[in-house]
């Protein structure tokens, strides 16, 4: 997507790299701005979690996928949707509620995906998409392929059951997935140590003899060189592991939250400092890419959001004739025909004239 | 119980304010709170952050961290130890987030809580209260927008209060409290912010087990509990004022148990019945109301039972869509003309 | 899918024979699983105990242990490995031990399976099989003997059979495992030795959302599932005989969705019907029979429609009153007569 | 209860208390024995799960609580009953479903309970029982109570989410209880191997910076002094533990299960040969207790088990008037009065007439 000139970078390759997983932390960061203010617009609804200041985390571990390798997220996902690929459009129109969105206007903020690109959602409820993510660990083993999966979980949700659950299926039976634990030091209000008996997250992984490891999260290539190595391990030996990786989010815990009442303003603004999107320019610029090239991105990248906002707004919201769309495959009308007798509701026509498919 | 005392005398206070929903279940908190040692709040959220719908807000301050007990994100864990603690005689206030989440703990509340007081032969006792919003709006989607009410409802062991107005949010709280048996409280989303009078009074406790008339009328009895009451009154006033058509509104209060004879009474005098519910009406609430009106009047019935809810899908995100699926005004006036014989 | 072979054309096979309800869910699971590389087994004591009902009998020896997968006590982590499976396209039959560890999972069927086709916009399906056991009997008290029934069906997503007959095990379950939706196959603890005639053709597959006549009648209607409609046509047996009454029997076969058509045209014919259920009539089942046949039938009903189930109390242990509070053959008898305004 | 000739004794006292605990280990075992017989002759119903070959860690384990600590287990519960001194009569008077039964016959095998000695039940769903525990350790600590909590769970059980709540929370809150792990090498017919990751079961404490031990859950007295200084610990200094014990059954699963499928008889029959009973008496033996001493135990304790059979024999069953006794608490009926008219259930006049105390 990023046109660069390759004549005015240096020729080691990786820098390529570099400049790219740049682009996308930037895009990030610039999309989730405007989705902000599209919320306070009213035009987003629902809940809008940002992932502000975790965009090296982000970048890092899906860089580290091949591209046949699937990732599952928690609910904080705008990020990983473009970090995968998605097109900020699809994500845009998502948020929007639109039709074109990436789940057809259906899963909103929360329930991104793209199957295309192995991105099997955005998922809400804390803790719940472990067990997903290990079940297509499973999947991947029993038809032989050496694939991987990456579960993104948040530090809040290790202490629940479907936890421990998912980490000892997967070490038990020798899958490959890497449970990715984002902390960003709190659970909403609720920082590690009051949430977490062991406040050295990746250490739980012993209690399956699972491979534990933590990282600077907002350092990318420390990310990058870490999941890549844990995903390798799964997909060709088939050891599953956890990936610790320590960062922090600016905002509060929705768009609805100041973020304040847990945490001192002088807190935020220390990490700020350290911005993950200045030290990875600070890497490019390092490595000899000049700083117009970088400053050449923001304009890029602005331009391609504000082109999804726009492409958003123009999209058409799904019809209320296909409420239901989705929701059985298509065929299944036949056995909910004798259902409609005597029904009272008067969204009878909804769930069956719409049919089930769009 | 070394060491907690018991009731302490209420602390005073009289008069009515106007205040939220919101703030009538914190009203009640804290006078229960201050009447009783054993009563301390747990859940996610509800200290330092203030509670995730506020509900809780000044609590930490005013009783300290033993008493407003931040956890750890672990529903079926801390709802558990809400069960072990109640058995020691305690009085566990748990709030869970949402409705949503209770699934993950559903073993402790319907397994383990409900079960305490019959499985063990009376020997021992589960006093408490459980307290978390139902309710759907403001897009949240398919995880989060779910009403479950009548499968704690259906549960034997458990109680079931879900209160519609300020008044009742504190009444029936604090009856929850106080009373000796595991009770849920169903609160809601879009009704915290809905305001009302309240008595201030610490000794007025709203009786377990009773509807309430929300609004008097003789055409048309429009059952309905939570937030759904606030929508059948305001399709009432609709009723009345397009249609001439007086419909009296039964506010349940309590779905466990469930007080059918006020109910039954309204439908002898109007002979006609809608149920209102926000969750899905295929095996929900509304089922159960219309199988018991059509046994209880039977001969009084001048047509069926009509029943709206939400739309039989995992809720949408696209706001047209959760517009449509919702229970809305316009929806249960439709249903209500069809019950009248007026639709068109 | 690289790596697992579609379908391949279905062992052949013909005839009829009598078998157990346990052997016929055995038979159409050995044949899915000749027929579809996709298909496979997991949950807890599946594969080396047998299962713990001996229904997966014999399956890990014939299919080894990659297709019968011995699991971890852990319902919600192997629950949910069965949804992201199924995700990918596979075909999971997740057994769970009996309908009541199916809470501490709850979150996975309701928030997850049931989900994912929606909220995703149709972009990925969920064809996972949960086949699990409801109901009492046999003295397993408060936590053991529960049929949450209604609250599945009541889940939109979702689908829910429940076979009263060894051929209805074996088609509803075949037809669960070719389907593309979640399904919830319910199946019953005295039930599984019940024995009847099943045709061995692995093709027949019995279609979901189809109630079944199980006896026909003229003068009243018992509606029922599951074990139930094994009591019931002891009971249409009890009322011939000694009250020269012929009640049809409808088995409803499927949950959701729910034959209302079936249900609605016998209660034309009888107009009278009675609901028998194993689970908690309260905000169970029966009530939403109840409540389809007043608004389908209301010109057509004689009488009020009655309801039979659980007595609505933790299952005690003592087998004297385990006996009261199962709908045992007396207490549905009594019942019908009521509706027949037969009562003593 | 025994009653020891002390001058046949030795002068020693801890061997006074070794005698007990024999005692209580043989009537545990000569109770199931009878269990076993009455479940066979179609007079105890429902699920019957022995414990025989585990007598040593049961009684171990309760001998160290103090007479106001509290005791929460599994199913598996008739030797914790009786070690915790629950009458013989009023356990086996349950098995038969009788009005006198410690549960007054609601409960049956699986929930004994005593609240008068701390006990509180026996419960039947894998690993619900420990958020229960945990609760009541908080209990104990916010009314300032020097006192602990035991909760017993199995091998199986340790792969619940509910046990890495549990264990979190303890440990997070800094609670008073120790969950003993009666690891017996299998839940039903599933090894440890083939279901834990991390075999060591005590090594998951580790996951919660909490202390874990394991000991041979045959030994008695090693046992009661690792139980005794982790419930010290508990009481005192608000650290929760969990102690795993070594042990076999060997028994089917249930009554029902022959316990053959998942392994061998050579393996049941070698670990018969190390009896914890075997054991205990030699211990007994070795500090000078006359063998004919010990011999006596066995009539007493036949005799003991015998009358709590003829006592069950001749208990009544409870009154199916009083079906509902204890779901409410009395002076519910009040408030289920309104629920009446139009109930549809024959059952109506067994829940409100019989009312719910009794
Ligand atoms: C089971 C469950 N409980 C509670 C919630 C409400 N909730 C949503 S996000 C969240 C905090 C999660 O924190 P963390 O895992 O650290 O992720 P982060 O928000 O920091 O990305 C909570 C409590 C939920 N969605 N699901
Ligand atoms: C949540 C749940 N799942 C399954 C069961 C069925 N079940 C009862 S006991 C048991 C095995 C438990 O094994 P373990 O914890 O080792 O205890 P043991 O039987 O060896 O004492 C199982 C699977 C249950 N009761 N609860
Ligand atoms: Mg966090
Ligand atoms: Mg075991």
């Amino acid at each position: 997507m990023a046109t660069i000139d390759s004549t005015a970078l240096p020729v080691d390759p990786s820098v390529g790299d570099l400049y790219e997983r740049y682009r996308t932390m930037f895009l990030i960061r610039r999309f989730e701005e405007a989705a902000e203010r599209q919320y306070k617009a009213a035009r987003i609804g629902g809940y809008c979690h940002l992932s502000s200041g975790q965009e090296a985390v982000t970048v890092g571990a899906v860089a580290a996928l091949e591209a046949d390798d699937l990732l599952v997220t928690g609910y904080r996902c705008h990020g990983f949707a473009l970090a995968r690929g998605v097109p900020a459009d699809a994500v845009m129109a998502e948020l929007f509620g639109r039709a074109h969105g990436c789940a057809h206007g259906r899963g909103g903020s929360m329930h991104l995906l793209d199957v295309s690109r192995g991105y099997y959602g955005g998922w809400g409820i804390v803790g719940g998409q472990l067990p997903i993510a290990t079940g297509m660990a499973l999947s991947l083993v029993r038809r032989g392929a050496e694939q991987a999966v990456l579960c993104e979980l948040g530090d809040g949700a290790v202490n629940m059951g479907a936890w421990h659950e998912s980490l000892n299926l997967a070490a038990v039976w020798g899958l490959p997935v890497v449970f990715l634990v984002i902390n960003n030091l709190y659970g909403m209000g609720t920082s590690v140590a009051r949430a977490s008996a062991e406040t050295d997250l990746f250490k739980r992984a012993g209690s399956y003899r699972m491979e534990g490891e933590r990282v600077d999260g907002d350092d990318l290539e420390e990310v990058e060189a870490a999941a890549g190595r844990l995903l390798a391990q799964a997909r060709k030996e088939r050891r599953p592991a956890v990936l610790e990786a320590v960062t922090y989010r600016y905002r509060g815990h929705s768009v609805a939250d100041a973020g304040l009442a847990y945490r001192t303003k002088e807190e935020i603004e220390e990490r700020r400092r350290k911005d993950p999107l200045v030290r990875t320019r600070e890497l490019l610029e390092a490595r000899g890419v000049p700083a117009e090239g970088l400053d050449a991105i923001e304009a890029e990248v602005e331009a391609e959001v504000e082109a999804s906002v726009s492409f958003a707004e123009r999209d058409a919201p799904p019809a209320v004739e296909h409420l239901a769309a989705g929701m059985y495959m298509p065929g299944s009308e036949e056995q909910f025909e004798r259902m409609r007798p005597g029904s009272p509701f008067g969204e009878a026509e909804l769930v069956f004239a719409g049919g089930l498919g769009e | 119980m070394s060491g907690v005392a018991a009731p302490a005398p209420a602390a005073a206070g009289t008069g009515v304010e106007t205040m939220t929903y919101r703030e009538a279940l914190r009203l009640a908190m804290r006078q229960e709170m201050e009447r009783d040692e054993r009563v301390f709040v747990m859940g996610e959220e509800v200290g330092v952050f203030d509670g995730s719908y506020k509900v809780t807000a000044g609590l930490l301050d005013e009783f300290g961290p033993d008493r407003v007990r931040d956890t750890p994100i672990s529903e079926e864990g801390f709802l558990g130890a809400g069960v072990g603690a109640a058995m020691l005689g305690e009085r566990p206030i748990v709030e869970v987030m949402t409705l949503n989440f209770v699934l993950v703990a559903m073993d402790q509340v319907v397994n383990h809580a409900a079960k305490v007081g019959a499985m063990f032969g009376g020997e021992v006792r589960c006093p408490l209260v459980i307290r978390t919003p139902n309710g759907a709006g403001n897009q949240l989607t398919a995880q989060h927008s779910q009403s479950f009410d009548g499968w704690f409802a259906g549960t034997p062991g458990l109680k079931v209060v879900a209160p519609a107005t300020p008044a009742d949010a504190k009444g029936l709280l604090k009856a929850a409290i106080r009373d000796d048996d595991p009770v849920l409280v169903i609160e809601n989303l879009p009704i915290y912010k809905e305001k009302g009078e309240v008595e201030i009074d610490p000794d007025l406790v709203a009786p377990i087990g009773r509807a309430a008339i929300a609004r008097e009328g003789s055409d048309l009895t429009i059952v309905s509990h939570s937030f759904a009451t606030v929508r059948a009154l305001h399709v009432a006033e609709r009723l009345a004022a397009d249609h001439g058509v007086a419909a009296e509104v039964i506010d349940l209060r309590s779905l466990r148990p469930l007080d059918v004879e006020t109910v039954a009474a309204s439908v002898a005098k109007t002979n006609r019945a809608l149920c209102v519910e926000e969750g899905w009406p295929s095996y929900g609430v509304s089922a159960e109301l219309a199988a018991r009106i059509q046994h209880a009047c039977f001969d009084d019935l001048d047509a069926p039972v009509e029943r709206v809810g939400m739309a039989e899908v995992p809720l949408p995100y696209a706001k047209e869509l959760e517009l449509a699926a919702m229970p809305n005004e316009d929806r249960i006036e439709r249903a209500a003309l069809r019950v009248l014989d007026l639709a068109a």
